[in-house]
């Protein structure tokens, strides 16, 4: 009993967010000039807008050994880019579906909108999703093994 | 081969205080491609960016990687330098170390790591960019300024003196704003319409200046320099060209019942009106909610006493277009509805009014003439008693969390009026805290307690009731610790202000970002606190946050300064970060066309070499640079890949998460 | 001539199976492909054709080859050969591959073990054992005969048969005999008798095939130009998709891509199928050396009918398994090519 | 289906001679009465081989994008299933729908051969269908096997209708069905995630990445593939590893998302057998149930459910936890 608590705990999950620019990614900037803390494990990177994430993105942080993606994007309707987050809302809902009938576990997709003004909200989402990532354990089916050798 | 430099920024103590930033520097020497490693304490500072610059030329680098601030904050600033020193400026990769990493970390080795990580993400993108070059283009020389209160008057007039056209396009029958409703004004006591009416009459009269009054804004396609705006020209039954102004009309007409709006509902008004004597324009509105002739066919008679045959019943909604370099927003705010303040007794007791209802009651062209007359029975109140921060400061979740910033000063201006005008009048303020910062503002409030005697009470109001007529107030007393009930003739709320609610639509229109509290969102807080982040749009006045007069004329006339700018420049650089197509690979299958927001995909029929000497005729697509803004959604959509996004293209993405997922 | 009753088998297998690895046709999400075996697997050995041939085994889907580090400008080896984790290549045992495949393993070997020797292959062929099964129900894709082979009478280092109850087995080299040794108390006696009605019945049937009869007379080196020139290539290959369907069941289809994977600690470097039928198959830097897909199915039979055997003494690399009959989305395949421009016997 | 044969072939002729049409695309006699195979015919003399059968399965409007570009027209015979391929063609400006003739065939349904021989029945020589009783003749003599069991898995649920004609050839009823061709998707959804985990690990990993499916599929019309493109970063030749399985399914499914028809081409040509359209018919359920019933190739024009939206669209998050059926 006590190895497997143990095991849970070391296990730190490796978490990819994909934040736009002109909301989220400026949330997270908030977040951060505000101090509002969230695990080193998240790890953001920059697209204009959430709609320049490519499934292709999502499934490759997978491969490359991420536990969880986020898709972080401004609120629907506030789009910089007009309509941008509204085709990510239906391509994200679709592959997240899908992947969900795969077999993948369904918590390690999330898309959140998080305003630039919305530093609170950025740091709480960050570390909800670690919480419930980390309770998931390691990404074992959607990984390439090759990957982690040599680790 | 790629020549990689990396400057790691200490940024005083906010990030070398959680990052080792000389270990950063030290590990990604030996990354691949990196040539040159260094850390300094202020990157952004003309020494830290003298040594980037000399680095790239000493070291012949092909990229650079600056570990600092958000990208959002100093992205350019690098770029610059790098542009100064011979590198393309979109050789250029920010990791941002500060905001996601050391402001939020406290373990050192954790935040350590992580910026290397980073660091290592930025190297993996920096590897695959390409040198960019931005395009031109043209820039209309007429801005918009949606609102015509002070803050929109303020900007018309600064822009239009420097020689630009500026509409102003405003949703009520006249300019003037909330600031029109104002009697006095803090802390000099002059008179709102004194101050207000002459510029409301310069931007009348002023040959740069439209008024679109009795208009809102439908539609805004293109982007900075290039708007095109769709306005609406409601229908006001009056044609403004024909109108004198004369008011035989609003003397005529039968149906008197309607709320004057101006004057916060307090008294009736006709259903074709002016909304104040100095409105401008000057020109008469029919209220189709109100008018019989509207509603029922009957009546006419305005239309028959006019003069000038300026009534039109079959007036229609018209649309203009328009185009304009600049956009900026001034649409204002208003007093948040009471309902979730049933303590206070607002709805019950016709006497529990807002401050704003109060400077209508107070003001000379208001419906009680200037004298202060409570509303239930028209006698003078002799005790009243403020209340302060309704609505505002409030967590609860029922008001507003912010501070609206200006109820202490007006609340403090009321009382002193009051016993200046009516010295047998008590009155009694029950406050939280009072905020006073700004130029001669304590002095003022100081005034008001010191030389006008006017009975300041820490504490909190618990609940008003209507007992035999009089108003309780019942609130604590926090000084003296103890539980006190005022007696009062007339209950005034300092009411917090919210922004107008039409700036939502304003908002997605422009794509301009929205705080919670519904506050348009300024680009930087402190460096481009008149800019929205959507380039080419401007924000004045409360609609980006509470302010007074002062302070909003100040950002109106920043904003014109910014807009002026603009509008000074011939030609724009326009972002290189767009779409491309790969024509040898696109389809032609017109998807991308239908996501893109901005239409800036058309598609041409083009011919190919295919082996053997053959060729084949294929459609392709092909992006306007100019019009095309960056998205991206094109690329997801595409499914051979052809189309790409320069700057953030597929591989330098990809090249990022396998280099961010790299534990 | 051994024979071990069929519910036995699964004792040969386990007993099999403690030393060495054995592969077998095994039914698996549907279909039956060589996998290892397992207590509780589903063993098809009735099945004529796996769906991927028995080459899997030797020459697999995909290989690493070598692992590498490169720090700067030096480039540190990490692991290369076939070894996973430092294993040696443990022996294995190739089991129930029919006459057609065997023979296709000779295809093979001449490529492979030719100089320079692809010591990867040579490696899993050194390790193997083989085990044929001879046919007894061939179908109407089968045209093995055509190519000499004879389908009842499989040689490997073991050659089996199966009936309704037994199976027959016959070591055939000192690797067959060794294989026999570690079971040998499974095995009895006997079984001549049935196996020669066996082939007299499975030979006649052969006999009646549709396609037993098939004229190659015309694929010789001498009408390379001939037949590479032939008009009706475009009208064959039109409905060709260009997928590798064909290429990946065939037995003998030996082509490989060698690329790179990043991990964590380096590049794995590895090989993997792929098919002449591919539009970015041999891609060099001016780009692909055959731009339609005419001239990319006109290199597919080409090199099995006229290429290879002229540069190997006359073996066709086409066993006439039937699987690219069987499985051809589009119902294009050898056969139809053989018939076309083969020889007149096919008119 | 013999007569439906004879129709086609005097209305191929007529085109041909007339010169109405440079060319016919249909089917062409295999060795066998199963394995006929697709083919375009420009002159009378070659319709001596025109064949259609039971077993012409086979979606022809994917090699309308090339025929539509030759010179003359192109007269082609589309099952019903085969106009939503075409019309998704057309509306994708891949097809050029003015050189095209469609000519609308009856189809009954259309067998698979791998199922015929399953059930035991080999060198099969002729079929004659009587409703749902199907006797196959073979060199061992005759059997009778049940239609249903039979019919490609295409076939199965299929309740498409001719959206695209020229004119038609249909002399034969087709009996109305009432099927759930969600039913197989349900049942996986049904699963638990290991379940299903399991179910589509053992499919998958079955994958020869032949491409077949991919090549076969009017969707996949891309000029290159993202996956034969090495600067997509995601090309790849056969799979390494159990993840290059699922994500070229898992991308292609989502390439041709709210453009697949559903005409089943896909799981027809794996020769794994891998039940590739419960891939695509997934994505087909969710539109249809979380952005309301969309059919591509119903038309030839207007935008698919992933390049349009609501202002009220369901949030992923409520879309995976089945907030919306």
């Amino acid at each position: 009993m006590q190895d497997v608590t143990t095991e849970k705990k070391e296990f730190t999950p490796n978490i990819v967010a994909f934040c736009c620019n002109w909301c989220s990614y400026a949330g997270a900037d908030l977040a951060g000039s505000s101090r509002l803390s969230y695990p080193a494990n998240v790890k953001i990177i920059r697209v204009p807008c959430s709609c320049r994430v490519n499934p292709t993105f999502v499934l490759k942080a997978f491969q490359q050994g991420a536990d969880g993606v986020i898709l972080c994007g401004c609120h629907p309707g506030d789009c910089h880019y007009v309509t941008g987050n509204y085709y990510t809302r239906r391509r994200m809902a679709l592959l997240f579906n899908f992947l969900n009938y795969m077999g993948i576990e369904k918590e390690r997709t999330r898309v959140e909108w998080v305003s630039a003004a919305e530093g609170q909200k950025f740091s709480a989402v960050m570390n909800d999703f670690v919480k419930t990532v980390t309770e998931l354990g390691e990404n074992k089916r959607l990984t390439d093994l090759r990957v982690k050798e040599g680790e | 081969m790629q020549r990689i430099g990396v400057f790691i920024c200490w940024c005083g103590s906010n990030i070398a205080a959680t990052v080792d930033v000389k270990k950063v520097a030290e590990t990604i020497k030996n990354e691949p491609g990196v040539v040159y490693s260094e850390n300094y304490q202020y990157m952004c500072s003309e020494n830290g960016q003298q040594l980037i610059k000399q680095a790239i030329k000493e070291h012949n680098l092909t990229g650079i990687v600056v570990g600092a601030c958000s990208p959002r904050m100093h992205e350019a600033t690098f770029r610059k330098a790098a542009e100064e020193a011979g590198l393309n400026p979109y050789m250029v990769e920010i990791a941002n170390i500060r905001e996601h990493c050391s402001w939020i970390h406290k373990d050192m080795d954790e935040a350590t790591e992580k910026a290397v990580i980073l660091v290592r993400t930025a190297i993996a993108k920096v590897k695959l960019n390409a040198p960019l070059q931005a395009g031109e283009s043209p820039v209309i020389k007429r801005a918009l300024v949606i609102g015509g209160g002070i803050a929109g008057i303020q900007a018309a007039l600064d822009i239009a003196d420097a020689g630009f056209e500026v509409d102003i396009v405003e949703k009520n029958a006249t300019i003037g704003g909330r600031m029109a409703q104002l009697d006095k004004t803090f802390p000099t006591l002059d008179c709102s319409a004194c101050i207000l009416t002459p510029k409301m009459v310069d931007c009348a009269q002023h040959e740069k200046i439209d008024i679109l009054s009795y208009s809102e804004v439908e539609e805004v396609k293109g982007f900075v320099g290039n708007f095109n705006v769709k306005i609406r020209r409601k229908a006001r039954y009056v044609d403004e060209t024909k109108c004198t102004g004369c008011k035989i009309c609003m003397e005529k007409c039968p149906s008197k019942k309607g709320l004057n709006t101006f004057n916060m509902g307090l008294n009736p008004r006709p259903a074709i009106h002016i909304p104040f004597a100095q409105a401008i324009p000057n020109v008469a509105v029919i209220d189709p909610e109100q008018c019989i002739k509207l509603k029922t066919g009957k009546c006419g008679i305005c239309q028959k006493f006019c003069g000038v045959g300026a009534i039109d019943y079959e007036q229609k909604d018209t649309f203009i277009d328009r185009e304009y370099g600049a956009i900026v927003v001034a649409t204002g705010f208003k007093p948040i509805a009471l309902d979730n303040f049933n303590e206070y007794g607002y709805s019950d007791n016709k006497d529990v009014i807002t401050s704003l209802e109060l400077e209508r009651l107070m003001n000379a062209a208001g419906p009680t003439d200037g004298v202060l007359l409570r509303p239930s029975d028209g006698k003078h109140p002799k005790v009243i008693t403020f209340i302060q921060c309704v609505g505002s400061r409030d967590t609860s979740g029922c008001g507003k969390p912010y501070c609206s910033k200006i109820c202490c000063m007006y609340t403090a201006k009321h009382a002193m009026l009051i016993r200046e005008k009516y010295p047998d009048t008590e009155v009694h303020v029950f406050y939280i805290d009072v905020r006073t910062p700004g130029k001669n503002y304590d002095e003022f409030y100081r005034r008001a307690v010191e030389q006008y005697g006017v009975d300041y009470i820490k504490g909190m109001v618990g609940k008003v009731y209507n007992e035999n007529g009089k108003l309780m107030v019942q609130g604590s007393n926090l000084i003296d610790n103890e539980q006190i009930t005022i007696e009062s003739d007339l209950v005034v709320l300092a009411t917090a202000i919210e922004p107008e609610p039409s700036v939502r639509k304003v908002a997605t229109l422009l794509t301009a970002s929205i705080d919670t509290n519904n506050f348009l969102t300024e680009s930087h807080a402190k460096l481009r606190p008149v800019e929205s982040p959507t380039a080419g749009v401007y924000l004045a006045g409360v609609c980006q946050g509470p302010k007074d007069i002062p302070e909003t004329v100040s950002q109106a006339s920043a904003c014109a300064a910014k807009v002026i700018g603009l509008l000074a420049k011939d030609k724009l650089k326009t972002n290189p970060c767009v779409a491309m197509a790969d024509e040898n690979m696109c389809n032609g299958c017109s998807q991308c066309a239908n996501v893109c927001a901005y239409g800036a995909i058309t598609y041409v029929e083009k011919e190919f070499r295919l082996g053997g000497g053959k060729t084949e005729v294929r459609r392709v697509a092909s992006v306007n640079p100019a019009v095309c803004q960056g998205c991206g959604a094109c690329t997801v959509t595409c499914p051979s890949g052809a189309m790409d996004l320069k700057g953030f293209s597929s591989k330098q993405i990809m090249s990022e998460v396998e280099a961010i997922c790299k534990m | 001539m051994l024979k071990i009753a069929k519910e036995r088998l699964n004792e040969l297998y386990a007993k099999i199976s403690e030393s060495m690895g054995l592969f077998i046709p095994i039914k698996k999400g549907g279909e039956v492909n060589y996998h290892v075996w397992g207590e509780g697997k589903e063993v098809s050995l009735e099945t004529l054709k796996t769906v991927k041939s028995p080459k899997n085994m030797f020459f697999p889907q995909t290989e690493n080859m070598m692992k590498f580090k490169t720090e700067g400008k030096n480039i540190e080896i990490l692991e290369a050969g076939i070894r996973k984790q430092g294993d040696e290549l443990k022996p294995f045992v190739a089991f129930g591959v029919k006459a057609c495949d065997y023979k296709a393993i000779e295809v093979l070997d001449k490529v492979f073990l030719a100089e320079p020797v692809d010591t990867f292959y040579q490696a899993r062929r050194n390790a193997t054992t083989i085990v044929t099964l001879a046919c007894s129900k061939p179908e109407e894709s089968c045209f093995c005969g055509v190519f000499g082979i004879d389908a009842t009478n499989p040689q490997g280092d073991v050659s089996t048969w199966l009936d309704e109850k037994y199976l027959y087995w016959q070591a055939n080299t000192e690797k067959g005999e060794t294989l026999t040794s570690l079971a040998s108390e499974l095995f009895e006696k006997g079984g001549e008798t049935e196996v020669e009605a066996q082939k007299t019945s499975t030979k006649a049937v052969l006999a009646q095939l549709p396609f037993a009869n098939l004229d190659l007379s015309r694929f010789k080196p001498e009408n390379l130009n001939e037949l590479f020139d032939d008009t009706r290539w475009e009208e064959m290959s039109e409905a060709c998709l260009g997928c590798g369907t064909c290429t990946f069941v065939c037995p003998t289809c030996q082509c490989f891509d060698i690329r790179d994977f990043k991990t964590n600690d380096g590049v794995i470097r590895y090989r993997c199928w792929d098919s002449c039928m591919y539009s970015d198959f041999t891609l060099m830097a001016h780009g692909n050396s055959r731009t339609t897909q005419m001239q990319r199915f006109r290199q597919r039979f080409m090199h099995k009918l006229v290429y290879y055997p002229s540069q190997n003494d006359g073996l066709y690399s086409c066993v006439g398994c039937g699987r690219c009959v069987n499985k051809c989305p589009q119902n294009l395949n050898i056969v139809k090519v053989i018939k076309t421009l083969g020889g007149k016997k096919n008119d | 289906m013999k007569d439906v044969e004879l129709k086609m072939l005097e209305r191929a002729k007529a085109l041909l001679e007339s010169g109405e049409v440079a060319r016919v695309i249909g089917w062409k006699k295999g060795e066998f009465i199963y394995d006929p195979a697709p083919a375009s015919f420009e002159t009378v003399d070659e319709l001596k081989d025109f064949v259609y059968n039971w077993f012409c399965g086979a979606n022809l409007s994917k090699y309308l994008i090339q025929a539509s570009k030759k010179e003359g027209k192109t007269a082609v015979f589309l099952k019903p299933c085969d106009t939503y391929s075409f019309n998704q063609l057309v509306k994708e400006h891949r097809v050029k729908r003015e050189n095209i003739h469609v000519i609308a065939v009856e189809c009954l349904g259309k067998f698979d051969v791998a199922k015929i021989k399953a059930q035991g029945v080999s060198s099969i020589v002729d079929v004659e269908v009587q409703n749902k009783e199907v006797k196959v003749k073979s060199f061992g003599g005759e059997t009778v096997l049940n239609k249903p069991e039979i019919l490609l898995t295409k076939c199965e649920t299929c309740q498409k209708t001719h959206q695209v004609k020229d004119e038609e050839i249909i002399l034969h009823d087709r009996p109305e069905r009432d099927v759930n061709r969600f039913a197989e998707v349900e049942k996986l959804e049904a699963m638990t995630p290991d379940e299903r985990f399991a179910f589509w690990r053992e499919q998958l990993q079955k994958c020869i990445r032949c491409n077949a499916c991919r090549n076969v599929c009017p969707a996949c019309s891309c000029v290159k593939c993202v996956f034969d493109n090495p600067a997509s970063g995601i090309a790849a030749k056969a799979n390494d590893d159990k993840f290059e399985e699922q994500l070229f399914h898992i991308i292609r499914a989502f390439h041709v998302a709210g453009r697949c028809t559903d005409c089943g081409e896909c799981s027809r040509v794996c020769p794994q057998n891998i039940p590739l359209h419960l891939l695509n018919r997934k994505f087909i359920k969710d539109i249809d149930g979380l952005y309301g019933e969309y059919q591509a190739g119903e038309t030839d024009e207007g935008k698919t459910p992933l390049t349009s939206y609501t202002e009220n669209d369901i949030e992923p998050t409520d879309a995976v936890n089945g907030e919306a059926k």
